[in-house]
């Protein structure tokens, strides 16, 4: 089994998804360049959080136009497992892989700290870990992470149960205290929260591995 | 040749910046200030060519890159 | 008025010019000496009191003179750091003024080679409460702060937000970065090597900040107004893009030095590296990537556009730099090669413009100051103040809420929550406690880092209270569990042509230097802002000190919440009466007067010595220093942060009021399980260091009786609530 | 009524997001954009009043809250 973190110019959680697979989960992992054509060998790709190309004009509007796109692509078309952090899920939101859009949090501010989120979806590749209605502490940090939709969109999510994970302080303004979504297919999930910096005790909050555990369990076909 | 392009959220996709900016005025002491929305304003310069050319070529960067057809509406004028 | 005085130089300079060069200077060599020899660049009212600084020790791999100093910490790692000031900038344009003061510091630190690791910030402002101005001026400073920092993915971890009336005009925006680096992969920035050439990477040169180094030196005034296309635009996404391409570049053997083009722009980088290399320099400014067309040599040579680096190449080794450098989309370009001959030379195309000593630019030849100073008027009076008469409150309960909600002891986190504090996944202590810790990854190891300076100790004593800054510097550290091991300092005074400026900052420099020497925290980089004034008044003499410490075991770091019922509440210290110049004083009796608290260096020293072999035994659930605010203020804080109450009984012959709020030095609120406490007053009692049991932490409320008698209620939630608030609600009324 | 209030970067300031944005559409295949600079477009909706009204309250609303005019100038139009 081996993980990819994708690289952009300016993705900055890179090394932070990175050490948690890694040192934290024990498996393997490789960063990929955003140039890269080729990640067949992948078995799940890591889109991180940061500004990737500044997040000028858009957060994550120019990174859809890189090359490594094109290939994710081709790989969560096959099924294989995507997961967008923050950045990551702007990302996948822009290139079309996800519905919706985020925007600007309702504040107007950059917001940093540690939110509940309630999981309303256990049975995905990437909850399988995790109880219905249990409550996880996830940090975020986010500038633009208001997510919105269309009506007829919120509903479909909702009744598909693509909506993973909620709010229970809803900081940013998000529909339906939306802080990830899954595709119609299961296999490509975007959140705002970082479960990558909730893996390592010395942190003191370890309420992200939940989310890698229940990859790895999917992926090693166990559930 | 320069082209603007004015790129604007839907009417139905709240604007909290335009939000926040309207109350900033009322508090200010600006009377009947009924709404604010903020949108983009984006100047092109271009290589010239042919207006039809440019055209394409300005609506296509407007669908894949400077506008987010999910939220945002566009238009443009070729000065 | 004459090109040189309006270039912001003196007759005596100007002469000294012509001496310099045996002729008239040209239009460019002039602009280039007025800018080499502003304050800002040149230090010249400051240098000659830098040799009272300590700046050696067993930890220092590099001290002052370089881009940024650096420590050992063992393991073949070392530490980097500096801090550095965007006062005036900030002044005209917040956002942009905090977001290019972020950009510049953090150059300084990938320059030594370092990654960096960490930010933190200094600000002041005036009285926040009802002034729309400075509420615009935080709004923006945190803003640009957050913006440049947060897409730059360097956490940052801390800071200090001071308001008061003196920063009115002239607001303070102090940013401090802080990097990690192998011993062997230091660099400098020195241009060796016959032949090597120069070359330049990163953003394209453009008009603005033209003027930006002399405009850091001259008063703020009305006139100042109209050099507002100082303004310079940050672009985080080009300085990460440039911060990655130079550490991949420094990772091969392909960079002979490095040097980020700053204030003075490719003028100082030039003539600092060329003296530096001991050598010349020369370069050819029309292959200068331009932003705009029709610039004149001047304003190349001068332009302060930001995201620049200068690189002195090992010859022959340009592919290996267009490779790395093309890898991250930048160009880089060939603009020049080193000499031999020490002298400065600019061309363009095959015309030489200037050519001068490269040494008579820099430091070593500019002008040296030692300007008249005596005692402002104010100090003696405050000195002979008799505080014996301020009113005792006649309720304390009220007061007390009424200081927890002042902007200076409020909560900040309204401005650290909009920083992205996590990034990196290295952040074991986030902003909020004493010190901020960061471990080090592929080690055991972490570092703590705070930045320290009460001004209005500085204020009514520069001395003293440049003393107490380095103390509680270092006590901050020492809450954390780590020793403190170097300083970097932002001083930041009024005009040093004034003699009663002049004395405060010499007073402080004698105050800093004197507290290093005896703390063992050796001065390794630092900056100096003069001039911080308005037509009023000039600023509190703030010399901010921005400390690092060690951690040799992160896994031992040391928080300030209570952490469970029961524990015994102990005050390591002794609190006299001493309001002399404390938020007490001032906030609830509108005063700033009096003498400062006495600072025993010797009781400091074993304290902090006692406190650190304690955590190192596992005595302590909690540690947090004393400040602002005084007994109090540390209980509430520990007991929010805990969500804890606490009940105490204090025995004591000093007014309640002082004892509450009294800000005398050298004190740590400890907590420990009742069956330590024996363990930890046999230490106490060979250490000679006074303590009391104050009582336990447990319970909703935080109750305190002085000599039996109940002047403090507060429900934790009540106290939290307001304590967190009172800077949002100031913000978003 | 409706005011379209425009505000730019003044030409000496530079745009950092605006020279991305070009990189990126050149790099994405788009010839000749020469440049690209980026601002912002605020549709104002106000109480009916007589134009020289509305034209003073915009102007002192662009002064002082809606442009930055450190760095950045105005233009508006009455639609
Ligand atoms: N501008 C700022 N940026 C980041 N953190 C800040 C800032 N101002 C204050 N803080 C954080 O708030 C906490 C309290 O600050 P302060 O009262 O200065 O602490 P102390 O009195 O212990 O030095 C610290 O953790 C500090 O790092
Ligand atoms: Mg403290």
């Amino acid at each position: 089994m081996k993980f990819g973190v994708i690289v952009f110019p300016a993705s900055n959680c890179d090394l932070d998804s990175y050490y948690a697979i890694k040192d934290m989960m024990g498996e393997k992992v490789e960063y990929i360049w955003h140039e890269e054509e080729k990640i067949e060998e992948y078995d799940c790709i890591i889109i991180p959080g940061g500004f990737s190309y500044g997040d000028y004009l858009r957060c994550g509007a120019v990174a859809q136009f890189s090359k490594v796109m094109d290939a994710v692509k081709a790989h969560a078309e096959k099924g294989k497992l995507v997961i967008g952090i923050c950045n990551g899920f702007q990302i996948l939101t822009e290139a079309g892989l996800l519905p919706g859009a985020l925007v600007r949090n309702r504040d107007l501010k950059f917001i940093c700290g540690t939110a509940p989120l309630r999981v309303e979806n256990s049975d995905t590749a990437f909850t399988n870990k995790l109880q219905p209605g249990e409550v996880i502490e996830i940090p975020v940090a986010h500038g633009e992470g208001n997510y919105v939709a269309q009506d007829e969109v919120l509903q479909k999510l909702k009744d598909n149960g693509q909506i993973l994970l909620t709010y229970q302080e809803n900081k940013n303004g998000s529909k339906e205290d939306i802080a990830g979504i899954i595709n119609e297919q299961g296999n490509v999930l975007g959140m705002m929260p970082h479960p990558e910096r909730a893996c390592d005790p010395i942190l003191g909050n370890t309420d992200g591995r939940k989310i890698f555990e229940s990859m790895i369990s999917y992926l090693k076909g166990g559930r | 040749m320069k082209i603007k392009v004015y790129v604007t959220l839907k009417d139905s996709i709240s604007d909290p910046q335009g939000t926040a900016i309207q109350g900033a005025l009322t508090k200010k002491g600006y009377e009947g200030v009924k709404s604010v929305r903020i949108g983009k304003l984006i100047e092109l310069e271009l290589s010239d060519r042919p207006e039809a050319e440019a055209k394409q070529a300005v609506e296509e960067m407007c669908e894949k890159l400077l506008a987010n057809t999910v939220i945002e509406k566009y238009t443009y004028e070729i000065v | 008025m004459n090109l040189y005085e309006e270039l912001g130089l003196k007759k005596e300079e100007y002469e000294r010019i012509l001496e310099l060069l045996g002729r008239e200077p040209n239009e460019l060599e002039l602009n280039m000496y007025g800018v080499m020899w502003s304050e800002h660049c040149s230090y010249k009212h400051s240098r000659a009191l830098f040799k009272h600084f300590p700046t050696t020790g067993k930890r220092v791999l590099q001290g002052p003179g370089e881009n940024a100093g650096i420590i050992d910490i063992g393991d073949n790692m070392a530490v980097a750091m500096k801090i550095e000031s965007h006062n005036h900038p900030s002044a005209v344009e917040p956002y942009q003024g905090a977001a290019t003061g972020v950009g510049g510091i953090i150059r300084d630190i990938f320059a030594m080679g370092a990654r960096p690791v960490a930010l933190l910030n200094s600000l002041r402002f005036g009285e926040l409460d009802n002034s729309e101005r400075v509420q615009y001026l935080l709004d923006g400073v945190v803003e640009g702060i957050s913006g440049y920092g947060n897409c730059m993915g360097i956490p940052t971890v801390g800071g200090e937000t001071f308001f008061n009336k003196s920063y009115e005009g002239n607001p303070l925006v102090n940013a401090m970065c802080v990097g990690v680096i192998e011993h062997d992969k230091i660099h400098r920035a020195s241009a060796k090597g016959v032949g090597n050439p120069v070359m330049y990477i990163g953003a394209s040169t453009g008009r603005d900040g033209v003027g930006g180094a002399s405009f850091a030196s001259v008063e703020l005034t009305e006139a100042s107004e109209e050099k507002r296309s100082a303004v310079q635009v940050g672009d985080p996404f080009m300085e990460k893009l440039l911060l990655e391409a130079s550490l991949e570049l420094l990772a091969t053997d392909a960079v002979v030095g490095i040097q980020d083009l700053g204030a003075a722009g490719l003028t100082s980088a030039v003539c600092e590296t060329a003296t530096r290399g001991e050598g010349g320099m020369d370069v050819d400014i029309s292959e200068v990537p331009r932003r705009e067309s029709g610039m004149h040599p001047v304003e190349v040579m001068i332009s302060e556009s930001q995201e620049r680096m200068l690189l002195i190449v090992r010859k022959g080794q340009e592919e290996t730099v267009n490779r790395i450098v093309g890898k991250w989309g930048l160009h880089s370009k060939v603009i020049g090669k080193v000499t031999d001959d020490g002298r400065l030379r600019v061309r363009e195309g095959g015309e030489i413009l200037a050519d001068m000593p490269a040494e008579s630019l820099d430091s070593s030849g500019a002008p040296k100051y030692y300007k008249d100073y005596h005692e402002p008027k104010h100090m003696k009076k405050s000195r002979c103040e008799d505080l014996s008469k301020i009113p005792e409150p006649k309720d304390l309960n009220k007061t007390f809420m009424e200081l927890l909600r002042a902007p200076n002891i409020a909560s900040k986190e309204w401005i650290y929550n909009q920083y992205d504090h996590m990034v990196r996944t290295s952040t074991v202590v986030k902003p909020g406690s004493d010190a901020a810790v960061i471990r080090i990854r592929g080690t055991e190891k972490g570092i703590a880092l705070t930045t320290d300076c009460n001004s209005r100790f500085c204020y009514l004593n520069p001395r003293e209270g440049s003393k107490i800054a380095v103390a509680e510097a270092a006590r901050n550290l020492v809450a954390a569990g780590a020793t403190p091991a170097a300083i970097t300092d932002g001083l930041n005074f009024g005009s040093p042509e004034k003699p009663e400026r002049f004395y405060e900052f010499r007073e402080s420099v004698l105050g800093l230097s004197e507290a290093c020497r005896e703390l063992d925290t050796p001065v390794i980089s630092g900056n100096v802002s003069f001039y911080n004034e308005t037509d009023k008044a000039a600023i509190y003499p703030t010399p901010i000190v921005g400390m690092v410490g060690v951690l040799e075991d992160v896994r031992k770091h040391m928080t300030l919440d209570f952490k469970e019922e029961n524990n015994v509440i102990l005050l390591m210290g002794e609190t006299r009466d001493e309001i002399g110049g404390s938020e007490y004083l001032s906030r609830i009796h509108g005063k700033e007067t009096g003498e400062v608290p006495f600072l025993n260096m010797a009781m400091e020293i074993r304290t902090q010595r006692a406190v650190l072999q304690g955590i190192e035994r596992d005595l302590f659930q909690s540690v947090h220093d004393l400040s602002e605010g005084g007994l109090v203020v540390a209980l509430a804080e520990s007991a929010i942060a805990g969500s804890m109450g606490a009940k105490l009984d204090i025995q004591s012959d000093l007014g309640p009021d002082r004892v509450l709020f009294s800000e005398s030095q050298s004190r740590f609120l400890v907590s420990l399980k009742e069956s330590k406490l024996s363990l930890l007053e046999q230490a106490l009692i060979s250490e000679k260091i006074p303590h009391s049991i104050l009582g336990k932490t447990g319970g909703e409320n935080l109750q305190i009786k002085i000599n039996e008698e109940e002047v403090i209620n507060h429900s934790i939630k009540d106290l939290e609530t307001n304590w967190r608030g009172a800077i949002q609600e100031i913000m978003e009324k």
